[in-house]
């Protein structure tokens, strides 16, 4: 009977051993737990899987009216997909024993051998299973952010497959280069705190490019298409910025002076991109629109994400100031003017606000905020902006082919888009035989047809 | 009989209601609709997209009465929602047949 | 002026005393606190105090537009009800010292005693007055859950009083049975990690008798009765999410390896099931939607409650994909063919999802997990699941009975149901004179009549 | 190229020297980090946060569908701006090294010194910056608490200038009195465990100061003034109370016995003063309201803050039963009565529920439950009692003149108020551009005109 | 041809269509509308102030159809619609000039 | 004077409304409708109760016109309108006795 255990917590394992991989390396007596560092990370991974119902509602406040539950049915559906395959899978291919600086290997299938005692190689004084927890809540959001790229128009069952591939060949392998011990970025000498190249760069990516091999809504030049939910959109903006407090503080992967440099550089500069993308809205048109402070404070979010654990508050209210006006242009000038549609802008806000949070890591990384890191440029390190600018081009270049790579894939087992009708109708109707609201007082009613 | 309709501005209907109550005029039906005319529409801005509106909330007043009471409550509508700026509306009015009261089956002037 | 401190901090302790309790156990110089575990239980409790507010959207956005605010009503007044009845009696009655293994002596009236040092009968390194709110917050959730049941058509006046009489006489109880020191169930040695019999059981099928004697809703068969705003739906069962690794994690009473664990098998077991949710209805009519994916998750984090400590991850997809079609045949074919009206599926997900998650907690658990703990069928122990089948029993025994004889009592007080009027009015209005959206631009709405 | 980091780093702090400021206080080799209170600090911080987003909710929902993202807007824009402000000059005004018992110095300016190390005044076992953190979080969420008062009419240009002023003049010296060592009315011994003074009284005299100023909203005679969306306020309030276990709890400033006291007298009087909300509206006017219960809770968890770490549970509870009768009879009596338009009862609910409360504390004080307090009347000292009401007026006094100053001063530079037109059609078309909702099945609504 | 509008309560817009199917008639355009008349309305309350409604929820119905049917259509809707209390509705008849079938441009009773 | 009555897909307003503009048509009054008529439903499903919907989202497009200019709007609509799969709607044209511009009092044709 003993073997059913083996059996069952121990099948994918042996699949490991199989295929050559060594034993589990954790081992009873090594490091100590520190319950500090474990509270601190246990609740930083429920504040990062909070970001995903909070981009449900970011995403799903700015779609329209009869698009919204597929927004939110995408998000969770993300959540379960990502959440088995990481256990069964993806924790191992991610942060498993390094294959050749460019993947983990299989010895963690089935989250064999990760448990209660540290992994040292991560994280010293919190359990395995706690940093591995911690690090599904980053794969989770990073799929979740492309879907506003694809949002009003795809194919859910397109979708699915997409969804699963993508996160086992472009997200898994990515977290590997750059945070993996051995991985070739991170083996480089890469900066990124939290997840800027693996988390916005790679999604923003991914984004721009399903936008682009999509095409665009059908009713884009139609009509206006115009935010059904802007409380909701601002709602899903405070649960992001609460949940970011986890995301990049919790990278610190303990409760100590890193974590707190971390929380202050990371609401510094959501403030004060939140500021400047209403400024350049007020100098631009007129109005500070709600719309924009939210974005402003993601894109301030997303700017300093890879850089927050190593540069001062200073820095962090220029990278702040710095990155909403650059993204502002990305979305109201370069996406008109190139034409792709990106529906809720995951390209213009994380691709680019992303790509310029990794760049400028390079330039205010400073070791006195964080010894274990580098300088960057105005500190006297010129060489590691050119870092930055490889982890960046890397990035950039594996998530856009793998991308395409994937979708056309998918696309030949079924359509990518929804059909014409069904799009019209919306997806809600269509794809998923609900409505939203129901706002008539007789029972009832459908969705534009 | 006729029925009177009148597209109003929506600050101004809790007035009107009060007018009509002073002429005893109680029974009416209202709902919400968006009109286009010669108002011109403030812009609003999606992430810097510009989307001029040009159509206005505005809410229909539907009142049935008797034939000599529509000019009593034209004054009234007029004296209450006209504020002399383009897109305070306009009063159409109908002829009709016929009225029920559900709840009793009476019909015609006893069914108002 | 000392004796006012004795009067207002010892009277109800002074009534304790008269009954002949034992005089407070905790004593200065007993063990010591410690920083971490305490962080971690007071986030808990805090985390599962959210899951409140987060099921009355979850609830509410089910529900028809005119009683929405009937059921955010219900949660929050649960809220302040149970949270006062518990710091005077409850806490007391389900942790005070045991007797007769079947309820807590009123040693604890009024909090006496319970303050800054641990218990350390129950977390010896938190302070006992944490460990009382971490329990307060299960207590609250579990009145709450009930609702769901008798949603759309209760008497104001007759919930209160049901409410009341309910978490006194049916929750503490019972929280004493599975998890007091001397409570029978805890002696007879059966699991329940985080309160699937004490929570999820004891809810749901009080949820069933209360549909039962209160009868089904007027509209139910005149008219399509469809949840009137999914997207609140789908951010509480977010916040269920988000707070039930409180509930699971926190239910260690410590940061540590076993709370990882707990974290690991809760958010698997959800994704599991909101994935085999939304396939069971693609199967069944071809369109998985949003309301069975949250529904899935759900019941995913129904079933793993009992077993989270116990079992290992693989153990917690199959649990997860197991119980969401048992769930999902309840809701969609047993309520129908038995012809209760549960408006929100109380029982169908909390009852039946209880029910499956404490057996198969016989089934699944692991001493290698947790040594604390025994092993389930599946490793060499049948009896496990004996025992598990006598708690589930025995709970839904006592909260069947108990809540009939509630119910019957309150009806004699006052009306268990709302007037015909009021229900086809809507409870908002009728009930608490308020409607909760105001769609026209014109001011000042009412509600279908 | 080193002297970058002193530039960026240490410009502003220069400046601080050169004003002859001491240097920072903080050297390497001070009292050391502890995990447990660091995990516990960041993470109340991130609840406090959460709450001005609650709060966006909670007063979202109760204005009119045209001026909702209004709402939301100064909400965001606060955040911001306080962030900001509060990194570059606020932090070093509140908490600087006392200049005169009324204000802190220049020597942090731009968090110059204010690093990973603990600062023993404050807080020994945790981060420096992570106790800024957390202070700014109560900084952000006192200047968002005023905009209640003046809802649904205020210019934007007016609101930012008000709101910057307001923070830096009025919220940063009486942080520095109450709470900074050396402030004058911390060394008049006032109990302020959380902030009733600091941030309740404050905010609720500034908006009816603010509330008399600007005059009444134009409609307000001519039609009723509904809420327009109570799930978002009753959502708002979850998020609030939520949020107030970081407030109150994390206001010990370590994981310890005391913050469980304060988390168990918060939860109590929070949940008493919902129910005595409701059973006042009950005896009122037949009905208990959601809108009450949750504006109860408000009261609740407003009165208990400065006592939160103070009195013990049943003490909370009578504070609670006896607040909010106070707040229901000031905004449904008082208000009309005197006749300002506090359009949310910022005032009612957090001018007179904070005076409540620090009177209150001067009777309920209890040495028995922290000996680091005073003990109050009810407990032998009544002096107490006067030492809170000298504090409550010099709050009072200090908070309504300056607002007073700084409104009349605002006005001279830009209109207070909106044009008559801009109110009518509503803030959010007229001051922002954005309309929040689209009901219509057709695209582009517009809002009353 | 004419046009019946009936203005009911929102309960019974379900059995309405049904009864009205039996007749087969299935053609109709129904919207929600706020009415006045002679209904009282219960108080509503937001932190004490009352707030007494006037303007209740009803569904209007909007039926083209030929002269003779009137009468048959009348008689359902009195039988579903009527409760006997204050508030059940109104139907009103309205003449129509022509009606026009836009999938295919079918004019008069063909369009139907 | 005539008021023409046009019931379409929400999805062709925009359109209509632009077509109706290069007519020199700008005023018209709109809102959302339910319709019911040979349009067959999709299915809606919740925890597996299945729900056939057969009331559709159309939006009405009032519009006052003189009687010559009824022809010309119809043609419009039928351009614009129609894609030939059931569920177009339908376009009905009424009698009108008077016309009133509220914010001047102009009545009839100068009302327009
Ligand atoms: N020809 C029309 N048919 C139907 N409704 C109209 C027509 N012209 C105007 N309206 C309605 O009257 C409202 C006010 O008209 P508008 O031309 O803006 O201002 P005014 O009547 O003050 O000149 C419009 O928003 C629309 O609802
Ligand atoms: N004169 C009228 N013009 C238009 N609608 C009316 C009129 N009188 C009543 N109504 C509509 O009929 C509804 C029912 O009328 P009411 O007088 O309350 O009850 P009843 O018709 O049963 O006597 C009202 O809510 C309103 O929508
Ligand atoms: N007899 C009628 N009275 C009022 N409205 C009608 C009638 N018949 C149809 N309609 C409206 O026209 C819409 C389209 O009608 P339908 O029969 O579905 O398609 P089609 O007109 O293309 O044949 C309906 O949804 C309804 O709003």
């Amino acid at each position: 009977m003993r073997s059913i255990r083996h059996w069952l917590t121990g099948a994918v394992g042996a699949i490991a051993l199989l295929a050559g991989a060594a034993p589990p390396a954790l081992a009873a007596g090594g490091p100590a737990v520190d319950a500090g560092d474990t509270a601190f990370i246990l609740v930083s991974a429920a504040l990062v899987f909070l970001m995903t119902p909070g981009l449900a509602l970011f995403y799903g406040g700015m779609v329209r009216r009869k698009n919204v539950l597929s927004i939110l049915m995408q998000c969770f559906v993300i959540m379960g997909l990502v959440s088995v395959q990481w256990v069964l899978l993806g924790y191992t291919l991610a942060f498993g024993p390094d294959l050749g600086h460019v993947i983990g290997g299989l010895d963690w299938l089935g989250m064999n051998g990760v448990g209660q005692a540290p992994n040292a190689d991560y994280a010293g004084t919190i359990p395995a299973a706690a940093f591995a927890m911690f690090q599904l809540m980053f794969a989770i959001i990073t799929a979740a952010l492309i879907i506003g790229a694809f949002a009003e128009r795809m194919n859910f069952a397109a979708f699915v497959l997409f969804t699963l591939l993508w996160t086992t060949l472009v997200y898994d392998p990515l977290a590997h280069w750059v945070w993996g011990v051995g991985g070739w970025l991170r083996e480089l000498g890469a900066l990124d705190f939290a997840g800027g190249t693996v988390v916005h760069i790679s999604s923003g990516v991914a984004g721009l490019v399903a936008a682009l091999v999509l095409g665009k809504r059908l009713s884009l030049q139609r009509e206006p298409v115009i935010p059904h939910n802007l409380p909701f959109t601002v709602l899903g903006a405070g649960l992001l910025w609460f949940g970011w407090f986890g995301f990049n503080a919790g990278s610190a992967l303990a409760a100590n002076g890193l974590a707190a440099t971390a929380f202050l550089t990371t609401n510094t500069a959501a403030g004060a991109a939140a500021l400047s993308w209403a400024l350049a809205e007020w100098l631009h048109h007129g109005k500070p629109t709600v719309l924009g402070v939210v974005s402003g404070a993601v894109a301030g979010l997303v700017v300093i994400t890879p850089a927050a654990g190593f540069v001062g508050p200073l820095s962090a209210v220029l990278m702040g100031l710095l990155v909403a006006p650059v993204c502002y242009w990305a979305v109201a000038w370069l996406k008109a003017r190139l034409g792709y549609d990106d529906s809720l802008d995951a390209f213009g806000i994380h691709g680019v606000g992303g790509t310029v949070g990794a760049l400028l890591t390079g330039v205010f990384a400073d070791t006195a905020v964080n010894p274990a890191g580098f300088d960057g440029l105005l500190f006297g390190n010129p060489h590691q902006l050119l870092v930055q600018a490889e982890a960046v081009v890397a990035a950039w270049v594996f998530s856009a082919v793998l991308t395409f790579i994937i979708l056309k894939a998918v696309g030949l087992l079924t359509p990518l888009r929804a059909s014409e009708d069904d799009e019209e109708v919306g997806l809600d109707l269509s794809q998923h035989g609900e409505v939203a609201y129901q706002y008539a007082d007789f029972a009832g009613e459908a969705h534009s047809a | 009989m006729k029925k009177i309709e009148a597209i109003v501005r929506p600050s101004k209907v809790e007035e009107l209601k009060e007018a009509l109550a002073k002429l005893e005029v109680r029974g009416m039906t209202i709902f919400d609709v968006m009109g286009r005319g010669l108002q011109r529409g403030e812009k609003q801005y999606y992430r810097g997209k510009e989307h001029t509106v040009d159509l206005f909330p505005k809410v229909k007043v539907e009142l049935v009465c008797r034939d000599h009471w529509v000019e009593r409550i034209i004054e009234v509508i007029l004296k209450v929602c006209a504020t002399g700026e383009i897109g305070d509306g306009k009063i159409f009015v109908y002829p009709l047949e016929e009225i029920v009261r559900i709840r009793t089956g009476e019909r015609g002037e006893a069914a108002l």
